[in-house]
């Protein structure tokens, strides 16, 4: 398993933001990517999910091992928390939720519809999605906004045994999670500058 | 698939959800017209097939941006498209489960409010007929529809101009055979092509419609 | 001690288990009278057969549909102003009730209106009256289960009960203005001389008074599980936080 | 307030907001009904007050919930409930300006579409006024039921179903206005009741709009 | 101008989550809410705010003194930054946007769709509009998610300027602001723990 980023350029509204991304990470690795409001994180994710095109170059990683986190949670209010997460198991083919509700703390939680839970709660089951999927590629894209202390740590130890079991995590964030072994890739010298050399027909790339 | 499906029709069920509305919404247009066109019975007999399309059309179309916009806002559908299941089959399932809470108690309903438009006794029988081989064009129809708009804030209204037109025929024959049945005329011509259309926009417009999630979701 | 003393619903729930079996009873005892005197000790009409006798279904149910909404109008109203559990639970409770003799109001005047006015449905302005009422009922009571916070949905449901009274009256009169009618005019009347005759209006009147107790007794008991179901829902909601 | 009026306004008129869009369904339904009832003359001219005012009513009741709803996602709402404006006067505003982006410019295209429907030339004027004067009664009514489900996700459908039997009386008395009309009877009575029951709810229902908004952001 | 809490509780779904809260906040003083997910800062905030009711006790702020800021920004995704902004200042009166544009580094970004900016930049626009509110006490619920270091850096600053010009700040967040000179208080001793002793008709309330 490994994912690899070869002159990867990514767009967001028709504007290149990043470009002459290279990259290999292997099995176990982990990737924080850092860099300032508005430097194209999201959409770097975005790209490698496979929601967008890359706007020039290529990278190599199947659209089916990939599991992202958005900022939103893709949960449903009326639904309880066990419901939302038994549907995402089964729609990838996971037998049990139990582990996940374990492993993110939800277990006292899993009768309860969705939409009465608090920011972190709310945050807590969209990542316990990942666990479900059963997918060795996490794209997270600020997983840890609004989670306490606690669950920060919780969430650490959650990744570093996916790493441990073989699995690969790219991660976008402005805060520290805990995870010192990880890589820490700064975007600023990926921004994209804009060039008006290839004429007006980038209008229409 | 089946997780799909089920979860679809659990949400229609929950509080909130769609279930039961695109029924009130047919009642409520039933009853609506004879207020506005007057009492009169034998005018309301002569519209009765056309009105009762038309009301099915509108029910179906409102519950329509339902299918994908709630979804799309709580970033669901970014995930079923990344699900091992094709979009495909995630778009015929929405469509399927549309059918069942829309279309199929539409079906069912019908001949009650047929009475108070007074519809003639003939007509009964090819009014669920009509119904129960035109929803599923419907519904497909309109999920592909909904498809193009998800982006869009609030489509809804969008959603109505763009699938209005492609519901013309559905409704011009359905209507057509309804009418044709209550005269006493032979409805089996309109009726076929009624279902004509169904069976090819089942068959063909899941294609489409997930041509325009790809599309949407970018 | 004042009358609201009843609102509380501990209180309420005490007398209300005295009152029970004796509305219960009264309930049973005068629509058995009614009905069957009614339906077996009245002679056939010249005019309409057999078919006379729904009247002693028709006409109290018809009646008991529009006082239940009054009722909920006045419970709403005492929820608003003084906001009391029970007044609005009442409410809730009298929706379904008053929404079935609403319905079966419209079916036996269905079954009736077939054979004598060779229809089953025609727009009339007291049947169109009625049907808009139907709306309101439903209206009302989808309201309530759309809402998850009870006192949230006791809140809502009020303004929309006491604003649709408003629209409700005003269809009524826009109706008359619309079409004329078929449908007899009312016929108990004190001071009117053309009542129905005796023999139909002696059980006629046991059995209003057995609908009006069948709605007093449905609305206590319906008002009695409202009342355990928001305990019970309390409980679950503390053995969550627990 | 006039900041709120401009804002929602200008929001109506951009991409995917609401302009034009209760206009298109108002359209489509004029030429629907015709599809749907068959092409006979006569009869399309004695239903066409009722059709007209039918479409009005929905292509208002379509364009609700917008009134509140992305306030409240977006979580406008709550900062608009602790601004220094009374909650009254916004949803007198909002109300005004639903009227100003459907109610108006349904008033102004019905003449033209009244012609599709074969309304009798006697009925025009009667149509213009009667609309002028009951679009902002369906506004303001439908403002009430909006500020009703705002809590609700998607309360779009639930909403119909509570504000379509507050706008019986409207519909009906709007309706007879232009038929009596139409057939050269005098429409004044009706006309005069419709004025009235707008100047009601305009003066009246911002309160009741305001007290559900208030208990549904609680 | 001060606020005080006089035994609060307040409480979420019919739940009292909070219980006994007695403070005075002062002209100039900043408070920070600690407490794990689901303990209910944000619950207090909306009750401080007059969006719920006080489910017992009382405090003591005037609606029309407060500016609060939830978790949704309030943004409308088809206007431009400036026109999201000039519209809160004319509800408010506030005459000119042209401060708090340059206070949140959005001069820049001023003619840009609000739909268009990136998860920080919305936020940056959402905290923009305190400033145009004018109003002296601010409550904040998680205002620096999705905010890099340097917005952080900024929005500690905006934060001191408004204290120091005689405002309140209370702050719930998970994560250090920088405002080393604000209180903190803790809300785990406020917890409200199960009282059944009166009886049923607590589901009453
Ligand atoms: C679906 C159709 C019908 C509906 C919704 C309906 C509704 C009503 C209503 C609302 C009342 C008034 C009760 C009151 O004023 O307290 C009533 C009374 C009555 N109805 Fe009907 N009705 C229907 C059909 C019929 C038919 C077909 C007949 C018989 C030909 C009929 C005969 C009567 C009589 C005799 C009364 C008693 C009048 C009075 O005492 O006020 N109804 N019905
Ligand atoms: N829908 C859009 N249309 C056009 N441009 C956009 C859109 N969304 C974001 N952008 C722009 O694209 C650039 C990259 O945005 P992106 O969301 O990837 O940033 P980010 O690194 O995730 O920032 P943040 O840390 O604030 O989340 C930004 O300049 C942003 O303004
Ligand atoms: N709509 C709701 N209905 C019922 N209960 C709710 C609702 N929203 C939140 N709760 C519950 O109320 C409690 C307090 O929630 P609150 O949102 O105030 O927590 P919080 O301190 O803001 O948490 P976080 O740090 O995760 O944002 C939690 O236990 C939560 O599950
Ligand atoms: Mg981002
Ligand atoms: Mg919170």
């Amino acid at each position: 398993m490994q994912v690899k980023l070869d002159n990867l350029a990514v767009a967001r509204g028709g504007v290149t933001v990043l470009r002459g991304l290279d990259l290999v990470l292997h099995t176990g690795q982990a990737l924080i990517l850092r860099g300032p409001n508005g430097s194209g994180k999201t959409t770097l994710l975005r790209t490698l999910a496979g929601l967008q095109p890359a706007a020039a170059g290529s990278f190599d990683l199947a659209p089916d091992a990939v599991a992202y986190a958005a900022h939103a949670d893709g949960l449903k209010p009326t639904l309880t928390v066990a419901e939302n997460l038994r549907f995402w198991a089964s729609i990838h083919g996971t037998p049990d939720i139990d582990p996940a509700l374990d492993a993110l703390d939800l277990a006292t939680l899993q009768h309860r519809p969705a939409g009465q839970l608090s920011a972190g709660q709310k945050r807590r089951l969209g990542l316990a999605r990942l666990l479900v999927t059963g997918r060795p590629v996490w794209l997270l894209d600020e997983p840890t906004v609004s989670l306490d202390a606690a669950s920060v740590a919780l969430f650490a130890g959650v990744v570093r045994r996916h790493l441990a079991g073989g699995g690969i995590a790219v991660i976008a964030t402005h805060v520290d999670l805990g995870l010192p072994e990880a890589e820490v890739l700064d975007l600023a010298p990926y921004r994209a500058r804009i060039s008006v050399s290839n004429g007006f027909d980038e209008a229409f790339a | 698939m089946k997780a799909l499906l089920f979860r679809d029709l659990r949400l229609a069920m929950r509080a909130g959800g769609g279930f039961g509305l695109g029924l009130a919404f047919f009642f409520l247009l039933s009853v609506l017209v004879p207020l506005g066109v007057g009492p009169e019975g034998s005018t309301l007999g002569r519209i009765a097939p056309g009105i009762l399309w038309v009301g099915a059309l509108l029910a179906c179309l409102l519950s329509l941006d339902r299918i994908f916009a709630l979804d799309f806002e709580d970033g669901s559908l970014e995930f079923l498209a990344t699900a091992p299941i094709p979009l495909e089959a995630v778009v015929a399932v929405k469509a399927f489960a549309h059918w069942l809470v829309t279309g199929l108690p539409l079906t069912l309903i019908a001949p009650g409010l047929a009475v108070f438009l007074n519809l003639p006794p003939a007509g009964y029988l090819w009014l669920v007929l009509s119904l129960a081989l035109g929803t599923p064009a419907l519904s497909v129809i309109g999920t592909f529809g909904a498809a193009l708009v998800v982006g869009l804030r609030r489509g809804g209204l969008l959603l109505s101009l763009l699938v209005l037109p492609l519901y013309v025929p559905t409704l011009i024959l359905g209507a057509e055979a309804v009418r044709r049945g209550a005269e006493g005329m032979a409805p089996a011509t309109p009726l076929a092509l009624v279902a004509a259309i169904s069976l090819g926009a089942v068959a063909l417009l899941p294609f489409a419609a997930a041509a325009a999630l790809r599309v949407n979701l970018r | 001690m004042s009358i609201w003393e009843y609102a509380n619903p501990k209180r309420f729930m005490q007398t209300s288990a005295r009152a029970l079996p004796w509305a219960v009873g009264l309930t049973v005892a005068c629509l058995t009278v009614g009905l069957v005197w009614g339906f077996f000790f009245t002679p056939e009409d010249f005019k309409q057969g057999s078919t006379v006798k729904i009247i002693y279904i028709h006409v109290p149910a018809a009646m008991m549909a529009i006082n239940a909404w009054i009722m909920m109008l006045v419970t709403s109203l005492i929820w608003i102003v003084r906001r009391h559990h029970v007044s609005v639970l009442a409410a809730k409770a009298a929706a379904p009730v008053g929404l079935t003799f609403t319905i079966i109001a419209l079916v036996t005047g269905a079954l009736w209106g077939q054979p004598m006015w060779g229809t089953w449905w025609a727009w009339d302005p007291r049947l169109t009256a009625f049907l808009i009422l139907t709306l309101f009922y439903f209206g009302y009571l989808a309201l309530w289960s759309a809402i998850e916070d009870p006192d949230t949905a006791a809140d809502l449901t009020s303004i929309l009960c006491l604003v649709g009274s408003v629209f409700a009256l005003l269809s009524r009169y826009a109706v008359n203005l619309w079409s004329q009618g078929l449908h007899q005019g009312a016929s108990l009347s004190l001071d009117k001389e053309e009542n129905v005759s005796d023999v139909y209006w002696q059980p006629l009147v046991i059995c209003i008074v057995g609908f009006v107790l069948l709605f007093v007794t449905m609305v206590l008991l319906r008002t009695r599980t409202e009342i355990r179901a928001r305990r019970l829902k309390a409980l679950l909601a503390r053995e969550r936080v627990a």
